[in-house]
């Protein structure tokens, strides 16, 4: 595939990179948002993808088909919409699983990655008041503790700090160090044989790192810690496969991967899963049930409570399946040239500091930056005044901004309608912001 | 109409009058199954002489589905060894699994019986379950009253 | 409006009621699922509408244009299709909170029903470990009680006995009459002064019944315990204003009322909301995140954690809108009209029983029945060979089958696209499942 | 260029030469607020004599509409009564209510002075919350400082 959409910007000093991975001119065909315009007409650049991508034409397309065709509960319901409405979404749910190499029973439905880790977090809390002995096995209390990263997205931290609320359990987390990566040197301290759990993001959302889970899932699993991997910026960008990853539980959200909102996943080793009191309860996840108490269904119904997101599962399956079409392998090379096209760029204009790796090296397509003497937001209203949509302000990783010593950044992330047409709109916007703050 | 390829005529006949009804003494297992969806249910009792099933006795409520279900089984397994009858079982796995698939039911015609019936359920999901849950229950008493060959 | 599609069926000694209140073969044109054809060409007829009702085609244009128009994340970016984005969920929290008198900050969007119900009994056990003096108002624990009723869905029973495994609180519950209704003779000793919250339902999702809530809420605001309603049942079929029904909260699924699958409501009286602390935690409903602890935003955002399903709370408006539009009045009576014909109709079969109140009297549109010697699900299976679709089984309502001594019962219920048609069809299949079986 | 519309030379202005920045004594209430989407702060200080507003003083960090507000902020309340600083605290919300329709402007242009110049910031939903920060800071303020009028 050949990239022609974009040209050579003329004020640029850098060197484009080799032709782009993806044909970005016929993916952004897929995506009726793209041709709609901005602030008076100007073209959207959207480089918000990491907050929430924008959905292609066979997504949209997937759920109007389930809503028109087979629109029914699953699971419940004897008659032919219903049988075939159960069909598609356990359909969906294969598919999903086989694009994280998990067999089906594996993969638990929930709105997204917040709701994913809140499962988790609360099935461990509700252990430790189980009446069922099987469902005490991952039971946290006091002297327990919990381990997280001082780069975790709020999702994945005010969640266990929460559990620990709730439980009397301790949360401990892992430093960062001045060039945005995990601070490992007391690994051996913070995940100890009283760590129960430790919850990690795969990419950071805010400083693009992507973290080296091997080291530290062999250390949970040598002390005996579950391990939760948040994949919701891995899992869009690059291949994961649960069986390399080796952790016990991976979560990610749909509307970042080309899905539609309301719909995430929980995958959890089946064994664990398997010995987990159920979170939400209701319809469809229960085995008997009368006033008197009620007894649950296997993984993964037993977390799957009440009426589905079913058409958003479905979108789900056909938004995995145009990213198989793509190649996740292509996925990932086309992110990192753009991030290496977009550190070189940056780096060009004065005033503007990356927080973050500053190179491609174990690192994904967040780009976080500061520009000297303007606030983020007001780099972005300079940048949205051109058309391009990034993020601004501590990015739901506050500890992360408070860590580096800035109030907020300016971010740009990148996705398979990304070209470096859209970088070259970046710089150049960042530049004009700063002629009309007047600090160059 | 297609819903005589389902209630084929023999499953009608064992839902009316069902073989080996009843909960009889001696036993050497007895299991209690629902089937979560419907609320219906069946308890069963296994006798085994050595290796070999002497009686099956249940009782329970449910479709004509489950019914037919449970007493076809019973006329299929009584008198075969334990080992005989979780084949019979795995065959009728397959059955269910066939989709509506003739071929499948063609070649397990001599191993089912009558069993091979439900070849129509098959194409109807939401009634599998209530095909297989004898069939679940007998799984599960075989293993708690046989511990296998020694 | 006249009422045109359905001819008096032939067979049947009823006379056909008043013309029906809405027009019902306008409203099949808005849905596209009702085109199709099920078991070899035959008509659906959808009278499944209790388990998930079908879409219009306004809905699904509603949320197809959010994608393709205005598609980021609410409340996060500061980009033109952020602003949008915001702008077009919060209009439409102002449209549902109108629907139910509320206004906007007292509507928390969550999945479904199930979840709402969940929320709540979460916070309240979450409130007993709460650090927040405010955040302990209404703890619950050990000698306090929780009331429910017998004729509640799983959905309001289960997350209940739950709660009261977490925190060693008691259930009770309020037993059913012979005919479906509450037994309310001993009202005031099963809500007595340790009740801490009534969980009730307005309407039964299986019996029909619509329950006494004055009453009810009267009592056990007398003795100062919470009341949440289930109104799953109710808010899609009758005007439902909370400043009437004088509960604390009210809890409702869009998938029931026209709307997506994946969004539901949770309303509560902002004064109660203000003094729960949070269930899902995560970006977007704190205040300040800190490593060593977090603290949290006002209602409703404090309940509503990550990316949310904005597609789906566009799409309810949507539907909200066209219940508005067609006036839920209008709605109430068309269903009372079709109930009333349904039970006659029904009467007329010999071997048919209802299960639940024998007339229309404070009763709405969910018939559930059992036919002598065939058991539910068979009569389902000849009903959906003659293309329609019932429901059958325990309905997540397993007490109520158990206490009326029946294994299961077959429901048909209704919505504003059921005509005469569809019940003429109803009783003409349950003839002919008659026949089938040999019972006749 | 819509930007020039937001950014008014005097918001600009204020923002580069803020008046009255600095937290000074003596006060009978301080507060400190956040804005949680983008984690700007501000503390602010308040000094009556009697009812009126001897100074404002305050601290903090944000974005240029934040720091250009509570500037001109300080400007518009020195020197008025505490039911007259938060009636024009009412002026300014309704000025940020306008969705950019300059005849509100127009209308509240005596009220506000130099503050009616944030106008075109009620354009964009995402940073009426930055001029509104001090705002929210100093009604929070006056509460704790005065009782109201005995
Ligand atoms: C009365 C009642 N409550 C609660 C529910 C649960 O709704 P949902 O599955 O949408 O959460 C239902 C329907 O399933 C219901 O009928
Ligand atoms: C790393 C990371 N984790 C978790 C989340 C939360 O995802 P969601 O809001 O979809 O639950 C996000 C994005 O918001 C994220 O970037
Ligand atoms: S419907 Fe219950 S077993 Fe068939
Ligand atoms: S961006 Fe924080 S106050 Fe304006």
């Amino acid at each position: 595939m050949t990239q022609t959409v974009s040209r050579p910007s003329e004020s640029s000093g850098v060197a484009r990179n080799a032709p782009l991975p993806l044909d970005v001119e016929a993916i952004r065909a897929d995506f009726p948002i793209l041709t709609r315009t901005v602030r008076d007409g100007k073209r959207l650049v959207y480089l918000d993808s990491g907050a929430t991508s924008q959905k292609p034409r066979q997504v949209l397309d997937a759920e109007r088909w389930f809503y028109e065709n087979v629109n029914a509960a699953p699971h419940r319901g004897a008659h032919q919409l219903a049988e075939e409405a159960t069909g598609a979404y356990e359909a969906a749910r294969a598919t999903i699983g086989g694009f994280i190499g998990a067999p089906e029973q594996e993969i638990v439905f929930t709105r997204n990655t917040t709701e994913a880790i809140n499962l988790v977090a609360y099935a461990l809390s509700n252990a430790a008041t189980a009446k069922e002995p099987e469902f005490r096995t991952y039971a946290v209390g006091q002297g327990d503790e919990i381990v997280v990263t001082e780069m975790e997205h709020h999702a994945n931290l005010v969640p266990w700090q929460q559990l620990c609320e709730r439980t009397g359990a301790t949360l401990r987390w892992l430093g960062l160090t001045d060039d945005g990566r995990l601070e490992l040197s007391n690994l051996d301290t913070v995940i100890n044989e009283r760590t129960k759990l430790v919850a990690i993001t795969q990419q950071s959302n805010i400083l693009g790192t992507i973290n080296p889970l091997g080291d530290i899932v062999a250390r949970a699993h040598e002390v005996g810690a579950l391990v939760l991997v948040d994949g919701a910026q891995s899992v869009p960008h690059q291949p994961v496969d649960v069986t390399e990853l080796g952790a016990d539980f991976l979560v990610f959200s749909g509307h970042k991967m080309l899905g539609p909102t309301g719909v995430g996943v929980l995958w959890g080793k089946y064994d664990v899963l398997d010995k987990l009191p159920p979170f939400l309860t209701g319809g469809s996840m229960i085995e008997v049930v009368r006033m008197e108490g009620s007894t649950f269904a296997a993984p993964p119904q037993r977390f799957e409570a009440g009426v589905p997101m079913s058409a958003q599962v479905i979108g789900l399956a056909a938004a995995v399946e145009y990213l198989q079409a793509l190649g996740m392998d292509a996925v990932e090379a086309h992110e990192k040239a753009l991030t290496g096209y977009a550190l070189e760029k940056l780096a060009e204009i004065p005033g503007v500091t990356v927080i973050g790796p500053p190179d491609t090296v174990a690192r994904g397509g967040a780009v976080s930056f500061t520009v000297e003497d303007i606030h983020p937001h007001d780099v972005g209203q300079v940048l949205d005044d051109h058309g391009i949509a990034v993020r601004v302000g501590h990015h739901c990783a506050w500890p992360v901004v408070r860590r580096y010593g800035v109030p907020a950044t300016t971010r740009a992330t990148f996705y398979v309608h990304t070209g470096y047409d859209d970088i070259d709109a970046l710089a150049d916007g960042i530049r004009a912001a700063q002629k009309f703050f007047g600090t160059v | 109409m297609q819903l005589e390829n389902m209630y084929q005529e023999i499953i009608l006949d064992h839902y009316k009058n069902p073989h080996g009804r009843g909960l009889r003494e001696p036993f050497e297992a007895e299991v209690h199954h629902v089937n979560p969806t419907c609320g219906d249910e069946v308890t069963l009792r296994l006798h085994l002489e050595g290796d070999t099933i002497a009686d099956v006795s249940y009782e329970g409520m449910g479709c004509s589905i489950s019914q037919a279900s449970v007493s076809a089984m019973y006329d299929l397994v009584l008198g075969k060894t334990v080992p005989q009858a979780l084949e019979a079982g795995e065959h009728f796995m397959t059955l269910m699994q066939a989709k509506g698939d003739p071929s499948v039911a063609e070649k397990l015609e001599d191993e089912l019986e009558d069993a091979v019936a439900f070849a129509g359920v098959s194409k109807y999901p939401a009634r599998i379950k209530c095909a297989l849950m004898s069939w679940m229950a007998l799984k599960d008493a075989s293993a708690r009253a046989w511990g296998g060959p020694a």
